[in-house]
């Protein structure tokens, strides 16, 4: 058996609509069509109660899974692209985030939103959201950037009892795959060590890590041995995995796809430096997309967003400090 | 679908039941008047209060209607900012209401929430954020849950809103999707003239909003809402319908808010001549008058009952002022239920 | 506010001035339709179109009726996904069409931004974001500035919605205020029966959206988008009492999307069934018999007018297919117009 | 001539409708009523056409704003909170700030968010967004913490082409007062150094500017000369200023009332270390309020936000380093 990532988030859903009466499947197109990306491809077929097509309407499909949740059910919200959650965005950050704490009744409720760029979808269909979201207390944040984390954290999310942003990858949906999948995944919360290395700490989660650990193979041609470590879950972050690799390497890069202007990569190197300063040998560095919308030309896109090759000249520069 | 009706109340109506339902509303009616009275005059003395006050003076009748008609424990009742009797009617209890307006930690709130945001949302209460529209959308989610867990049964959930919030885009997504949904969803808009200071004409531009149930696939009904007789009757109908499976329902009701949006408000933008209008009648007397003309109760028996309620306001009060305030250092400014899973596996919440 | 009417297409109504109409509307038809086969040719292709491809198939008729009542320079019209024709009825070039999906850095958008999210605002073209919903304010905004500037005078702004986006809070919003302010908005929604793939009885629960217009007080009219007569009817006359100050007009137009919702999309959720109903005539072929019927053109001059056309969209792709790419290294990456200013005063922009 | 921070505001907005007459204000109950704060009042006596209340349309209401402004006029739209912007963030995040770089045309367009917590407000009319838009590109981000930027930063929005988010501080409005204007302000982008000093580095805005002075001065008594740099715009960060502060100093605190996860201040941290990191003596710190939605109850909301106290805390804690 091979699966791809987008299967993989496929099976988890089977598999949580299978183990839970409770799940159930809201959003656009996802019924019989099976979603724009085929992520329920089939679903509704084996669980036809259990997967519904909700009309264009952001904010009350957020709103309806909230209500859902309240009673006990276990929604999973797909957005068509992550960008059309910012329609929903009002009802994840003030009612969702706000609402255990508020009330203590917990909401749990997982919303998918298909993120991050692919050649030619432009401003508006590429969007990386997981650092607005992450902003808000009361919310999760997973970011999975492998077929084995995309099943098992889809699983986890489920089962958490509280409001999850699932960002999973368009641009990995179909051409990361893996042979099988492991009984178990890592817990919410830890980073992993996607490559070790003793010289330098890149810190980076989805998408990233691909092109993060592409450019450590390129500089271990010149006996470089960088750490990659994938964050996972961008909030809550592993501050302690991400310390101790930079406690082995002395050097710090952060990488996001997402706008330069604060986010995962500023909310990293803050806790770095707020506790390991005396670990870092050289200034800790980021690298994100430029500070514009997501252009559409795909030449204009691979310019605007990191690849391995500008990741590989940061590291360089860092080693060189 | 049939084109929105215009419910009145009509002798015929006034069965031994009705007489009944009417005189318990009635009292609801009263206890969230005698209550938010209370409530202005400690707001104006200062200092107990914790935040703003928002009043439902004048749409007590039109409220509580409703909340009579539900079942707590079975069904959904989402309140607004002027559903005190409605909220009552439901079954919220007094303490409710003033140990979060007084700042005690022992409400359902905490003290973390306030005012008209309290619920409780496991008793079929759901606590509302600010944000006007967003609870079309919560309500008809909890239906759907039901419906998909077998439990929908003949319950029904009922949220109620303003002439104002009728124009944002979560009303028209939620009440929208309730109807694609066909669920025994009752959505009540308190048409009281203004949304804060600003008039309808601002904010609508047809001639009564109920005329948007047609657009929605909906039933709707217009009814004047100072008046309780017409107001019981549109919401028993309503309430029946949406039980039996008629999809949601739509009611607006036409009144004024006799108070100002928060005690805060002199609500001089309003115009005196529509204080001179049918509008303003203020409902509790008008229930009161037609208690009377009914005989249903004499004026001994309606003066025992105020004062039994006024009893119930000053024990509830009492009680609530004198518990602890919520403590900063007993907080565990956790936003996450599933902290400690997650404080387990790595190092922060 | 008057029921909705259904328009239909009545001999009386042939003038001379509507064969010309419907003449040069059909031109704008058959210009989109061939266009349109051409990127599908091409997206099928393969490497030549950058990103999707959306068609307008089998909506040119009810989409160009509209754009042809409006004068580019003077009006507004905010073209939708499926308005390739409403857009060239407009006036808008072909070359900014093909530059756009071949991605030229000579066309509007200089490659950042694609296919149907062209538009030239200062030439009455907003460029739609894909939110769906949220250009009909944008256009209800536009209309406001040139009121409150005094440069209305009998101009009007158009705007196109499909049936899935009348669900969208945006567009409830934008309506409600357009009729508020009683603005020479004129919304033209195309019920195409799906909205990507969702049927229509998963999107709405009334029999026919038009029945929106009463709520928000307004004036509608349903149409058959099949009919380019109908079409041109219902628009001139929704057109007109825009431009006479009777405020927002909606129109229906009830149709079929004759192709996937994307080129990649083989519509297999489309019934069968539906496909051999009225709603999936052909447009193009059905104003071609019309035309002939009328005796208004002879084949031979219709087969003229098509190889006219073909002539035009062949140099448009010839043209923009030897123009340069966007170049990263001269992307100056700024979002902010006043870069320069603001890095003036500090280190960044 | 006395007038408080509110006053600013609406005084700004007064000499902006009578320099300019494409310039119009938009919002709910902003006309006769004159606002929910009054930073309308009697506008709409004065320039009966340019004052308009809007319905409850958040989403329409920044839709009107582009489309008004690409027609020429400068709208400047009142939010009643900076919380119900959530309810139009799609138009602000998607339309209004990318609209110049996908079309050239520049949309000029004023969103003031009454912004900040207050005692009693709760979790609905407290928020600071600044970091949530500041994220995306094609937005210029204003945070005046006194009488005089409130002024000259509302006109200097007004009068530039970008889409600029104004959050003036609720909690500034009826305490702060100047005794008069002055003739001009400083130029947008630039910070102000709101109280010198020698040992370590205070960089915060809006209403953190006066906690972090108290907390300054109350050091003053031990010897301690604190420097707080006022950011005035949180987007530009006016990074030149601040470095030259930490060169002086050595040390850096940073102080936001927003959440504590990523935001203003993770990104000036992540900016000083990133080009200053050889001018810290110490780990560069950060404060913000705790990581809940903000209470209602004026004993948790004091206990939720920073103030002089926790910011004297700190700043200790810091320069023992
Ligand atoms: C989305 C949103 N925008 C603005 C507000 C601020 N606000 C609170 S109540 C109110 C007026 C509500 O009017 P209406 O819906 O008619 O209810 P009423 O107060 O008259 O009962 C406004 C504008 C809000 N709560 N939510
Ligand atoms: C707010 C929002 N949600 C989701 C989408 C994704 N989407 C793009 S087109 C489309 C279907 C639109 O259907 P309809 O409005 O009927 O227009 P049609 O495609 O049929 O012309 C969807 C769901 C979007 N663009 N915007
Ligand atoms: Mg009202
Ligand atoms: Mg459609």
């Amino acid at each position: 058996m091979s699966l791809t990532y987008l299967e993989a988030i496929r099976e988890a859903q089977y598999e949580a609509l299978r183990r839970d009466p409770k799940v159930f499947l809201y959003g656009q197109d996802i019924g019989q069509f099976g979603g724009a990306f085929k992520a329920t491809k089939n679903l509704q077929r084996e669980f036809p109660d259990r997967v519904l097509d909700s009309p264009i309407s952001e904010d009350a499909m957020i709103g309806v899974a909230i209500g859902a949740a309240l009673e006990g059910a276990r929604p999973i919200v797909e957005m068509q692209f992550a960008d059309f959650s910012a329609c929903g965005f009002n009802q994840i950050i003030n009612q969702a985030a706000t609402h255990y704490w508020r009330t203590n009744v917990p909401c749990p409720i997982t919303i998918r939103l298909p993120s991050g760029g692919t050649p030619g979808s432009g401003p508006f269909h590429s969007q990386s959201m997981e650092g607005i979201y992450a902003h808000y207390p009361g919310l999760v944040i997973l970011t999975p950037a492998t077929v084995e984390d995309a099943y098992h954290m889809l699983l986890d999310a489920v089962s958490l009892d509280d409001p999850v942003i699932f960002c999973e990858h368009k641009f990995l949906y179909y051409h990361l795959k893996a042979d099988s999948l492991p009984e178990t995944g890592l817990p919410i919360g830890k980073a992993r060590i996607a490559r070790p290395g003793r010289h330098a700490t890149v810190v980076t989660y989805s998408a990233m890590v691909h092109e993060c650990v592409r450019a450590a193979d390129e500089l271990q041609r010149d006996g470089w041995q960088i750490e990659v470590v994938d964050l996972r879950s961008v909030k809550p972050i592993d501050t302690d995995t991400i310390l101790a690799s930079v406690a082995r390497t002395g050097r710090l890069l952060c990488v996001g796809e997402a706008f330069p202007w604060g986010g995962v990569t500023a909310e990293v190197i803050s806790k770095v430096v707020e506790d390991g300063f005396h670990l870092l040998d050289a200034p800790p560095q980021r690298l994100n997309s430029k500070d514009t919308p997501i252009p559409y030309h795909p030449n204009l896109w691979r310019a605007h967003r990191p690849t391995a090759a500008n990741i590989g000249a940061a590291l360089r520069g860092l080693l060189k400090f | 679908m049939a084109a929105p009706q215009t419910i009145t109340f009509t002798e015929q109506d006034a069965t031994d039941d009705f007489r009944q339902q009417y005189l318990v509303t009635y009292r609801h009616m009263l206890s969230a008047r005698l209550l938010e009275d209370r409530l202005a005059a400690l707001y104006r003395s200062g200092g107990k209060i914790v935040g703003g006050v928002y009043l439902g003076r004048g749409q007590e009748a039109y409220s509580a209607a409703l909340g009579v008609q539900l079942k707590k424990g079975k069904d959904i009742y989402a309140g607004l900012i002027r559903d005190q009797a409605g909220r009552m009617a439901f079954g919220e209890i007094m303490l409710d209401t003033t140990r979060t307006y007084l700042g005690s930690a022992l409400g359902p709130m905490r003290g973390r929430d306030g005012n008209i945001h309290r619920g409780r949302p496991k008793e079929g209460m759901p606590a509302m954020i600010s944000h006007l529209g967003t609870m079309v959308s919560v309500v008809t989610g909890m239906l759907l849950a039901r419906r998909l867990q077998g439990t929908l049964g003949d319950t029904v959930g009922a949220t109620c809103i303003g002439d104002g919030a009728t124009s944002t885009g979560s009303f028209h997504e939620g009440i929208n999707t309730a109807a694609v949904e066909k669920l025994p969803l009752v959505i009540s808009v308190a048409n009281n003239q203004f949304a804060y200071s600003t008039p309808t004409t601002r904010q609508y531009a047809c001639d009564d909003l109920v005329e948007r149930a047609v657009g929605y696939g909906i039933e709707g009904y217009s009814v004047d809402g100072t008046d309780l007789a017409a107001s019981l009757t549109v919401f028993r109908l309503a309430v029946k319908r949406a039980r039996e499976g008629q999809g949601p329902q739509m009611i607006v009701g036409t009144l004024l808010r006799l108070s100002g949006h928060g005690e805060h408000d002199d609500a001089s933008y309003i115009p005196p001549t529509m204080r001179k209008t049918a509008l303003a009648r203020d409902c509790v007397t008008v229930a009161e008058e037609f208690i009377q003309t009914q005989s249903w109760l004499s004026t001994a028996k309606l003066k025992e009952m105020r004062d039994e309620v006024r009893h119930e306001v000053d024990d509830a009060f009492s009680q609530a002022s004198h518990e602890p305030a919520p403590d900063p250092y007993k907080e565990p400014w956790r936003a996450l239920s599933s902290w400690k899973q997650l404080e387990g596996d790595t190092n922060e919440a």
